[in-house]
């Protein structure tokens, strides 16, 4: 429990922020604004993870949906022709609204059920020499198969956006 | 399959940093590549053929300074040329070497600006467009020392050239030629030619082939960068120039960075005869008397001069009156454009700005 | 007023709603929206629920080794960045054969 | 009240480092029993009052600075006239900007149109809040500070493109696509150029690595050249400055992404520009020049003073580079970070690797291993270069061969052509006369 005044204030202020961007993004009808949308609720989060004293995976949230992530969506939006931009709707839009409904109130519902171990202090030291000790001792081999993915996903983009035969010159 | 994408039109100017004037270029392109060029001239068109029929042959040298407003002695001598030619005029001696030095000076000055608005539309952020422009101003110091203006000179006259040179030209234009000058071509050299970033640019950019070349009948740097050997100085030689020892760089590539090369190459030889002709100084008169109203002999007559940007045939057809029947003129900056599609279809934009840099058009000249 | 609804605190519940709420508007779009990459901007919002989550969970429970969610969130964000490339290269793969990205068009298993 | 006077008669001096001010606020609001989130507040708004008018000065004194050594660069005098040595002409400028029209399109897309100078403006002064100006005066101590640069400068392309897409423009939309372009070209080398830093110095926090740089009296830009190349290059694509100034490329898509920018959003665009420079100029001089610390200078000048004239330093040099270098092509610029400087730093970053796990297993003494270091890592440095040109470098297909000269030549005879006057042809008066 956080009970700093300032923290709360932020964390309601960035929370309905996020949120509202968040849908946003469902409602505005040019893909680039969704995008723009996106790319503040993404900062949003990252706020969120400050206030929950995340700042490394914070930053990192920052490097990599912010900048990287909302940019890819940009270049995939950009070389789809004009007339696709739109931000429209299949005819699954009710049923889609039904179940996101649902599944909001099963998970509200389960969150205030549930009693949750709450430690009563809840500080600890994660700082970016913690997390790299954590990577680096247990996990290092869910870490390296991270990095086998990267690369797996790397050669995988690359393969599927090759023109055929020719070798990607332009 | 390649990647669909919609072509898009661009408009190129009339009003763009880069086409030296009010060009228009309508580039029809696919992402950054070029894929049709459609070019539209006609911007500062003033009918200047036109209205020189109803003006006498004296009057009309004012409208040549006005076409290659950066090389106007250049275009005057064109002119003065073809008339004294269709008139029969002899130039004094004095006349003739005066010419040659101005229409030199004027030649550096042209090459100067071209040089420099080319790396200019390279991308370099003024610097060298200053540094060739403080040359330049240099030389129109000379000018403006003799005849009292700097750009719209009006100098050079039927029979000879307006004004004698003053006193002080002669020291002042020694200093340039034989100190300041130099100086400035080699510190081009060091800037320009071996720049890594320009080669990059402009090597294989804008190439044309001899065979385009002479077909489309260029002339001027962009026909010597193809490998031609030509120029009319040597071809057909007016003012005596064939008296004087100069050399004429020619490029093997036919590329934007060729032509750079060539115009810094000739400022030198520019050089080499301005020197060459300050000793030929006699005395005498600098200009043949001849009557306002001048009434030539019905006939026609073609003169053509190596200006800075290429060949400047004046042709002139007289019917016998005080003003000419029939005026009118081969600019080198409208024929050098007529290329323009096929040099840079298949490029990028960069690309198209950069060679139309190359190609120094004036459009003055092109619309007259 | 139970004390959890309070406004004054930041209970686990909270973030644990806003995360909901997150994941929810990420199911509506991914499951409406005509655009393959629309889709996949839903797609990442729900990722990013998750990891809002899983931080909670790091800061707020009890845990004997508290700096899990963290790594698992970094873990859920490598895999989401791998996930939005190769989305995105199929999707403009997809394009370039089909020529449409809307994926109510996209209805053959085959290109 | 009287306590306020005690701080300001007392402590006006203390300049050396601006932390020891706020930390006597905050002793001030504690003694007096003031609430604990008013010292954080306090302090938060001291830190961005002091930020944000270091920032106000440096981009109006920025623009004369750039005007006046572009000028001397290119040898003229450069804004003279207002003021003494012409220091007024940017307040000049700001007020003629403002009294200017702001135009928007009317295909524009509004919010975009109008949110994208502002958002261009934020990164840039973010960056300057992670910054250790001294000792201890750095505002928010991040600890993956290095990272949240990084993310940072990767934030302001997306303004661009926003702004670029939002003008609804084709030149607007060329530099915004050529942004993005950039961005996911040069975020890369930019990130491994760092990441060489951080191996080396064993951590991500800013203050950290300065603190190493003043602990072996060593600034990381003789041990790492190669980084400090290569982040300065990358960093200049990021800046869209000259040579890679391509989003805005005057020359040939008449300034891009800011063509439709007029009045006070334009000179919100060219502000966040020089603010831009300045965050990045800072951040080298943190990581590559040290921060505050200058061998024992520090003691003596205040560490913010010593920070400030090195970001100048750097500055100059992104001065220069604009007054001298013309610019690329985008696919130039795109393929030198992928071909030259990402496996370059991708090398680097082994090296460094190799030679931090050498030092901390052998444990040899600083003194010795780093100047051992400087040398191999500069000779690499070179020795790199060299090869990557030899091998990578620009083939031409004709690489320029000298011009040949002409003195004589040859002019071809043409076939006669006889007069056409003889055939016949309508007398000139005849036509004039008509």
């Amino acid at each position: 429990m956080i009970t700093d005044t300032g923290i709360v204030v932020a964390f309601y202020v960035i929370g309905i922020t996020t949120v509202a961007s968040a849908l946003m993004v469902a409602a505005v009808r040019d893909l680039i604004h969704a995008v723009l949308f996106l790319v503040l609720s993404f900062v949003g989060v990252a706020g969120i993870y400050v206030v929950l004293s995340a700042d490394f995976v914070a930053v990192a949230q920052i490097l990599i949906y912010a900048g990287a992530i909302s940019v890819l969506l940009v270049f995939a939006v950009m070389l789809t022709p004009a007339g696709d931009r739109r931000n429209s709707e299949t005819a699954f839009r009710a049923p889609a609204a039904v179940l996101a409904g649902l599944v909001l109130a099963v998970t509200v519902f389960v969150i205030y059920d549930t009693n949750w171990r709450i430690a009563s202090h809840g500080q600890f030291g994660a700082t970016a020499a913690s997390l790299g000790r954590a990577f680096f001792k247990p996990y290092i081999v869910p870490f390296e198969v991270a990095s086998v993915l990267l690369v797996a996903a790397m050669v995988g983009a690359i393969a599927l956006t090759q023109e055929e035969g020719e070798d990607g010159a332009a | 399959m390649p990647l669909k994408s919609e072509p898009v039109e661009v408009n190129i100017g009339p009003q763009h940093p880069s086409t030296h004037g009010v060009f228009r270029m309508v580039a029809t392109i696919d992402g950054e590549r070029i894929t049709d060029v459609r070019m539209v001239v006609g911007y500062l068109h003033r009918s200047m053929e036109k209205l020189a029929e109803e003006r006498t042959y004296t009057q009309n040298i004012p409208f040549t300074d006005r076409m290659d407003y950066l090389s106007a002695i250049n275009s005057n001598l064109g002119y003065c040329l073809a008339v004294e030619k269709l008139a029969g005029i002899e130039v004094p001696e004095r006349a003739t070497v005066l010419r040659v030095i101005f229409s030199e000076l004027q030649r550096i000055a042209s090459h100067c600006m071209a040089t420099g608005a080319f790396i200019n539309d390279c991308g370099a952020w003024q610097t060298p467009v200053m540094y060739t422009f403080r040359d330049r101003e240099k030389v129109l110091d000379l000018i403006e020392m003799t005849c009292g203006a700097r750009i719209t000179t009006n100098y050079i006259r039927i029979g000879g050239v307006a004004f004698d040179i003053p006193d002080e030209f002669l020291p002042a234009l020694d200093r340039l030629v034989n100190d300041d000058l130099p100086q400035r071509f080699d510190e081009y050299d060091r800037l320009l030619v071996g720049n890594e970033i320009i080669l990059m640019r402009a090597r294989d950019v804008g190439v044309v082939t001899p065979e385009l070349a002479i077909n489309a009948s260029l002339s001027g740097p962009m026909l010597r960068s193809a490998g031609i050997a030509w120029d009319l100085r040597k071809a057909d030689p007016y003012c005596d120039y064939d008296t004087y020892a100069f050399d004429i760089p020619v490029g093997y590539n036919g590329d934007s960075y060729d032509r750079m090369v060539i115009r810094i190459e000739e400022m030198k030889q520019s050089l080499r005869i301005i020197r060459q002709a300050v000793h030929r100084l006699t005395g005498g008169p600098h200009k043949t008397e001849v009557p306002l109203a001048l009434r030539p002999p019905e006939g026609e007559a073609y003169a053509r001069i190596e200006s800075p940007k290429g060949e400047l045939g004046f042709y002139v057809v007289s019917d016998g009156g005080p003003a000419p029947y029939r005026w009118h003129v081969r600019a080198p900056s409208l024929i050098n454009l007529s290329v323009l599609k096929e040099m840079t279809v298949g490029q990028t934009i960069a690309d198209a700005i950069v060679t139309l840099g190359s190609i120094d058009i004036n459009v003055g000249e092109v619309d007259r | 007023m139970p004390p959890d609804l309070l406004l004054a605190a930041i209970r686990l519940e909270h973030v644990l709603v806003l995360g909901a709420l997150l994941f929810s508007i990420g199911i509506l779009i991914a499951l409406s929206k005509r655009n393959a990459v629309g889709v996949l901007m839903g797609v990442e919002l729900m990722l990013n629920a998750v990891n809002v989550t899983l931080i909670a969970f790091a800061r707020f429970v009890v845990s004997p080794r508290p700096l899990d969610g963290q790594v698992f969130a970094i873990f859920v964000i490598t895999v989401a960045a791998a996930e939005a490339a190769v989305a995105l290269a199929l999707a403009v793969a997809v394009y370039r054969h089909r020529e449409t990205v809307n994926i109510d068009e996209i209805d053959l298993l085959r290109w | 009240m009287p306590a306020l006077l005690t701080l300001i008669t007392h402590n006006w001096y203390d300049i050396r480092d601006l932390s020891n001010l706020s930390g006597k606020i905050e002793q001030l609001i504690r003694d007096a029993n003031g609430p604990g989130w008013l010292v954080f507040v306090v302090s938060a708004l001291l830190g961005a009052a002091g930020i944000v008018s270091f920032i106000g000065v440096a981009a109006i004194i920025n623009i004369w600075i750039e005007r006046r050594v572009v000028g001397r660069m290119q040898s003229r005098l450069g804004p003279n006239r207002a003021g003494p040595f012409g220091l007024l002409q940017p307040v000049a400028d700001a007020m003629k900007l403002m009294q200017k029209e702001v135009l928007q399109p009317k295909v524009a897309d509004g919010l975009v149109f109008s949110l994208a100078p502002i958002a261009f403006t934020v990164p840039g002064i973010l960056v300057m809040a992670v910054l250790p100006w001294g000792r201890n005066m750095a505002l928010a101590n991040v600890d993956a500070g290095v990272i949240f640069i990084l993310a940072l400068t990767s934030l302001g392309a997306l303004a661009v493109f926003a702004g670029g897409y939002g003008s609804n423009n084709k030149y607007a939309l060329f530099g915004a696509m050529r942004v993005i372009a950039m961005l996911v070209t040069y975020e890369i080398p930019s990130v491994l150029a760092l990441l060489g830093l951080v191996l080396f110095s064993g951590t991500m926090n800013l203050s950290g690595i300065v603190l190493f740089q003043a602990k072996y009296w060593t600034p990381l830009l003789l041990v790492q050249p190669l980084p400090f190349i290569i982040y300065f290059i990358s960093s200049s694509a990021e800046l869209n400055r000259t040579p890679a100034d391509l989003a805005e490329a005057e020359s040939e898509i008449a300034g891009g992404y800011h063509v439709e920018y007029s009045g006070m959003k334009f000179g919100l665009f060219y502000a966040a520009e020089l603010i831009n420079a300045v965050s990045v100029s800072a951040i080298i001089a943190t990581v590559f020049l040290g921060g505050w610390w200058f061998y024992k200078l520090d003691e003596v000048v205040p560490g913010w003073m010593i920070f400030i004239g090195k970001i100048y330093a750097v500055y100059f040099l992104f001065v220069w580079t604009r007054g001298t270098l013309p610019r690329f092509r985008i696919d130039q610029l795109l393929a030198f970070a992928w071909k030259w400087m990402t496996p370059m730093a991708f090398l680097n970053l082994v090296l460094v690797a190799a030679e931090v796990l050498i030092w901390n297993e052998t444990g040899v003494s600083a003194g010795l291993v780093l100047p051992l270091y400087a040398v191999i890592n500069t000779a690499f440095a070179g020795a790199l270069i060299v090869a990557w040109v030899k091998v990578m470098g620009p083939k031409f297909s004709r690489f320029p061969e000298r011009l040949r000269y002409y003195s004589q030549i040859d002019v071809p005879s043409l076939p006669a052509v006889a007069p056409r006057m003889d055939e016949g042809a309508p007398g000139l008066t005849e036509g004039r006369s008509a």
